[in-house]
């Protein structure tokens, strides 16, 4: 197990260092003004700046505070709603319509309007958030719910189970597998709906850094703050690897994990 | 034909049961079934590969509605569906539990505390001979030790009706016999009523009180056969003769179905 | 329970505005900075909140009578206006009109004729950037299909720097300064020198206009106030505003406190805060030759500058 | 088969005649000007007006074109990288840092990055498209291929199928209900791809038309074209659906299908 | 121990396999097993259940790399691995495909073209009495159907080596002994060498040349018993004196290492 965990880190790493190597290649190779490509040294000089003064902690609790507002409010609504369309070809024939429409308005046109309704304040960022998030968990929950096997169900239902302990025992353990795959991409997507609220309208959080830094052309400073979203969402879809690891366990045989 | 001093808990009238099949037509799976199971009686059915057992077990387990005809548990005061336990053909275990959660799953949905059952269980893995097999998940063990866990599942909880789908295919001989002796002994102190499908003559002679053949496809009743031997039944029932004489009549309801 | 003396009995009863600028923070709202930070809003009981949402949202809202007031570019009042959208623009921001044509210095970009056959990068096909671009390729005799425009975003910069364009439309106080202290002295063709044309300014709405009017003056004044002096004070401004925008104290100074020095030519006129009617009239026409505007807007109620001290 | 088919239609027209009445009923009653929230007539009549002088057919046109390519682009390599993915670990965790970084990086950040590097035309549109479609299939496919039952891996392996055939054979089907359900995400997301794309600079499509729309304070007009594009990320949703019913047909037993 | 003029077809030499348990412990499943099966041979196992027959047979198959020890397909004149016939303890089958595409998917892999082959399915079909069911999916089907599709499958293809594990584990005796009698029929035409799991001990003996015994985890062979009965084999041998002797001495082999 040990063994495992450092050959992960050491690929993890590797996988870094060639980023950087590629990096640093194309700053020296296509030769770019350091306002369109900033070398890796400018990026972490500035990095140190803001991390010094602080400014990038309150952005970064700004943005995080939104993500994970809006990653509860999405998911939670996706996983409710996705349930009841999974188990109701009814509703789900009356609903699908609003819900593939609900996504298909473009984001940004519709951001300004949320941020118009719900002043440029945290509301709109954690709505526009959770909207983004919404529509994959939403159809993974209807996809997983729908994939529990039927004689598991039969089972259930002979032991007369109430259908709160049909959800809880039978079909969310069974749809995990392909609910948590909906997590994934909400996660990464939840960090993308907070920075377009950001850019919309508000004066924190890290979209608004890449939008500032931009408009003094300060490219070092753009990158900090991309690199920064990155590493959250990366964290985010590690956390959920991380659950993955913890409650699927039992998908792979003891043979396989020797 | 079986008769019994009291009212019978199960009534099956005029059972019709068919699924749709290619184009306009439809399998016709059960025509006609009728017949009645008593208190505390040990049923056994036999019958041919694909003529309805299942779905039999299916319709009074209440998983699946008839097309027509009755399924009345008559001698509850209200007529609801009983809680029944059910051996599924193939053993139906949540991959995601071990085989410790798996056999409490019952009691978790009925609602006991964890830790009132926890010696109970331990009990059933000694008695299904899976000791040191408690924290394994599914997809670790053999096949019969999978069927094994399932009938674990559906003896931990006190059900009235036990719905056993072939609860013994895939255990060698001596497994099965001695899993046979287990069921029976829980039978005799329990008195549970119970319903098994199975395809070896001798375990329905054995275990039974009654046993019933089935025609292929559609089904019906070919034979309803009371086996008087005397309780309680070991080893030795076996080589009476009248088990003999039973389990060749038996045989003979099924060859001569299966010719003509 | 009420207790009699608990009730609205503040001395200084303030009221909160939102102002919408329409970009994110930076070194050219040092005028409002100011006011800010001297208080010049608070003397005229104004409690402001700066709103850096985008420009037509802002001007929809206030259409609404959600927010009072905004700051958007001219052309946007009479757009609005076409729509029936109720505002009204009490006061100049910029004098002159902000937008140029700007090409790498010694390429000889110098008058709008030079244009004809060039690619120009222009961010988006509407607003202030696109109508300024057509009233210089008008002045020129030149026609859309005579140079090559293509949709490039916010990346004038960028794209400009790396000649994947011929010229770019920018902001003349903004993309010129950082082009040149990245080593592209840049040549510009201003509008402003072939055409007056509103631009930005403080815009309201009639209904604020007709029921609050004393609050219009009392905005106009606090940012007139502030606008004189930063004039009067750049350096001074720029300080305060280092305070409003973020990671200004970080940027190059010099390049920002050009960025100011090029506002303040936009802002001064011969009166702060007049907006010409021949700019309006200009801004209708070239609307119409562009076929934004369909039908006449009476200009009289687009704008008034009866609200200046 | 045709009285199911009957009642699914109707249920979509009932559920659009819900989504009308609403409308009209909030048109009324909040008495909001057009200018923010125009009438069903306002919207319908201005629909005709640019479907007459072929405008509207235009930017669909360019829109459509865009959406098809990117879903192409951006489902075709996330299908291929996901298989890599799901069947090497090890080419997991070197790739899932870029995978995941790729999508936690901004759209709305990169597309006008995507803009300068790639101009201001068809391209760049469709990069954005298919970079935001391939995430959720690669989510997607990766649960999917590692959903394939081990026993059936089993018997391919006894059978000798060649990697192909484990492929078309097994895996595909194998994975397909998720697979399609990450096509269904990625469907309705390729719409908002084409219009973050148009947002950013271009000169044609439905994403223009709305900026363009917005610009003249055109209400209606946005409305036609939000509603067009909806339209087309529930054809394209539908489409998938479609072919969901065409697949998966063994997934409901006929006793289900009565 | 058995003899065979041939050369070994298979030899395994000190087989072990063991699976991780909790903690640090191992499953002992197969602990140093040796033996051959010689060409055209018809090889029963039985063991009790959980004792590592299916284990032996996926190590035979290459499904499971072995612990330590030697399995060799030593009559191949080169040493790889040859197409075996597989029938899984569990039916799995492709749940997208209908019996008759189930059916047809090891000739669709030998890269057969698809018309080929049709006329040879239909008659597997009947053959397992599946007529009128060749469009069916699994899920619509029993549980002894769907092994006889299994069946099927592994018949219609010409493995050299056909592994079978419990394939009639799910069928009534009668269908049981019918598909038995197939299945001889069938081996005594191509002659393939056949080594079968199976629990019925008079199953083991008429169809097989040699019967092994397995002991209890981990396994050993307990015995190794040679089936001089004369082929072909019919219903009559079942009546041989013979007959019985053998399953006598197969029933206490079984017995004798329960106990112990
Ligand atoms: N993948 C695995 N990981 C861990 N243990 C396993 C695994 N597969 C099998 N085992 C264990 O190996 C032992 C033998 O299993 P096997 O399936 O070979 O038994 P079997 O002889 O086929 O039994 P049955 O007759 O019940 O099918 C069992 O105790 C089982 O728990
Ligand atoms: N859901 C279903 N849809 C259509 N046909 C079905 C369905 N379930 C069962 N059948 C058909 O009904 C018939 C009886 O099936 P059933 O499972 O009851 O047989 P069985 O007696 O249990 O057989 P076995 O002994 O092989 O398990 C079979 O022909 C099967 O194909
Ligand atoms: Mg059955
Ligand atoms: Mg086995």
């Amino acid at each position: 197990m040990i063994r495992q965990r450092l050959i992960n880190l050491w690929s993890v790493i590797l996988s870094l260092i060639a980023g950087l190597l590629i990096w640093v290649v194309a700053v020296e190779t296509t030769g770019l003004p350091a306002f369109i490509l900033p070398s890796p040294q400018q990026v972490w000089s500035r990095l140190i700046e803001v991390a010094i003064d602080g400014s990038l902690w309150r952005h970064i609790w700004v943005t995080a505070y939104e993500i994970v507002l809006g990653l509860a409010l999405g998911a939670g609504l996706a996983v409710l709603l996705g349930y009841v369309v999974a188990k109701s070809r009814m509703m789900e024939r009356f609903l699908s319509p609003y819900l593939v429409a609900s996504q298909a308005i473009p984001i940004v046109a519709l951001a300004p309007l949320l941020v118009l309704w719900f002043g440029p304040g945290m509301i709109s960022k954690v709505l526009i958030c959770s909207l983004v998030v919404f529509f994959p968990v939403l159809v993974n929950t209807v996809v997983g719910v729908r994939a529990v096997p039927e004689e598991l169900r039969d089972l259930m239902r002979t032991l007369h189970a109430s259908r709160t302990q049909n959800i809880l025992f039978l079909e969310l353990p069974a749809a995990l597998p392909i609910l948590l795959g909906g997590f994934r991409i909400g996660a990464t997507l939840a960090v993308i709906g907070a920075v377009v609220g950001e850019f919309v309208g508000s004066d924190k959080g890290l979209g608004f850094l890449v939008n500032i830094a931009r408009g003094q052309y300060d490219t070092a400073l753009v990158f900090v703050a991309i690199g920064t979203l990155i590493a959250m969402a990366l964290s985010l879809y590690g956390l959920v690897i991380l659950i993955e690891k913890r409650l699927l366990g039992w998908q792979t045989s003891s043979g396989e994990r020797q | 034909m079986s008769q019994h001093p009291n009212n019978p808990v199960l009534t099956i009238a005029n059972l019709r049961v068919c699924f749709p099949a290619k184009g306009a037509d439809t399998l016709n799976v059960i025509g006609g079934l009728s017949f009645q199971v008593y208190p505390h009686e040990f049923l056994s059915i036999l019958g041919p590969s694909g003529c309805g057992k299942t779905t039999l077990l299916r319709v009074i387990a209440g998983l699946l509605s008839p097309g027509a005809g009755n399924v009345a548990f008559t001698s509850l005061p209200d007529s609801s569906k009983p809680a029944v336990g059910l051996v599924f053909q193939q053993a139906n275990l949540m991959p995601w539990r071990t085989v410790y959660s798996n056999i409490s799953l019952p009691l978790e949905i009925a609602g006991y505390p964890p830790g009132s059952y926890s010696k109970r269980i331990r009990e059933l893995i000694h008695l299904v001979g899976l000791d040191g097999f408690g924290d394994s998940y599914p997809r670790d063990l053999s096949g019969g030790m999978l069927q094994r866990v399932a009938i674990a599942r559906a003896l931990i909880h006190d059900p009235a009706l036990m719905l056993l789908d072939e609860p013994f295919g895939s255990l060698d001989a001596l497994t099965r016999e001695r899993m046979g002796v287990e069921l029976l002994n829980i039978w005799q102190v329990s008195r549970k009523t119970v319903i098994m499908v199975t395809h070896s003559i001798s375990e329905a002679v054995f275990l039974s009180d009654r046993v019933i053949v089935l025609s292929p496809r559609p089904a019906l009743i070919n034979l309803d056969l009371r086996i008087n031997l005397p309780r309680p039944r070991d080893e030795n029932t076996r080589y009476q003769p009248q088990f003999g004489r039973l389990a060749k009549t038996l045989r003979k309801a099924i060859v001569e179905e299966q010719v003509t | 329970l009420l207790e009699p003396d608990m009730t609205i009995n503040t001395p200084s009863h303030m009221e909160e505005v939102r102002l919408p600028v329409g970009y994110i923070p930076n070194v050219q709202f040092s005028p409002i900075y100011v006011a800010m930070e001297k208080g010049y809003f608070e003397e005229e009981n104004i409690n402001l909140i700066l709103d850096y949402s985008f420009e037509t949202d802002a001007v929809t809202l206030l259409g609404a009578d959600e927010i009072k007031f905004a700051i958007a570019s001219g052309e946007q009042i009479l757009l609005a206006r076409a729509q029936e959208i109720p505002v009204v623009y009490v006061m100049a921001w910029y004098q002159k009109y902000p937008v140029a044509v700007a090409s790498k210095a010694g390429n000889g970009l110098l008058e709008p004729d030079h244009l004809r056959g060039r690619s120009i990068g222009l961010p988006v096909l509407s607003g202030a950037s696109y109508i300024g671009l057509r009233t210089i390729l008008q002045a020129g005799g030149i026609s859309e299909q005579d140079v090559s425009l293509e949709v490039i975003g916010f990346n004038q910069v960028e794209m400009l720097a790396t000649d994947q364009v011929d010229a770019v439309v920018i902001y003349v106080a903004n993309e010129p300064v950082v082009l040149q202290s990245q080593g592209y002295p840049t040549d510009l063709i201003r509008v402003d020198d072939y055409l007056t044309l509103v631009s930005n300014g403080l815009i309201t709405n009639e209904k604020t206009l007709k029921e609050d009017p004393e609050m219009v003056k009392s905005m106009v004044r606090a940012l007139l106030h502030g606008i004189r002096d930063t004039i009067a004070n750049p350096d001074e401004a720029y300080q305060i505003s280092l305070r409003y925008v973020e990671t200004l104290a970080q940027s190059d100074e010099n390049v920002q406190k050009r960025v100011l020095m090029r506002s303040i030519e936009l802002w001064q006129g011969p009166t702060l805060g007049f907006s010409d009617p021949n700019a309006w009239e200009n801004m209708s026409s070239i609307l119409k030759s562009m076929d934004l505007l369909k039908g006449d807007v009476d200009l009289s109620k687009a704008f008034t500058n009866d609200f200046l001290p």
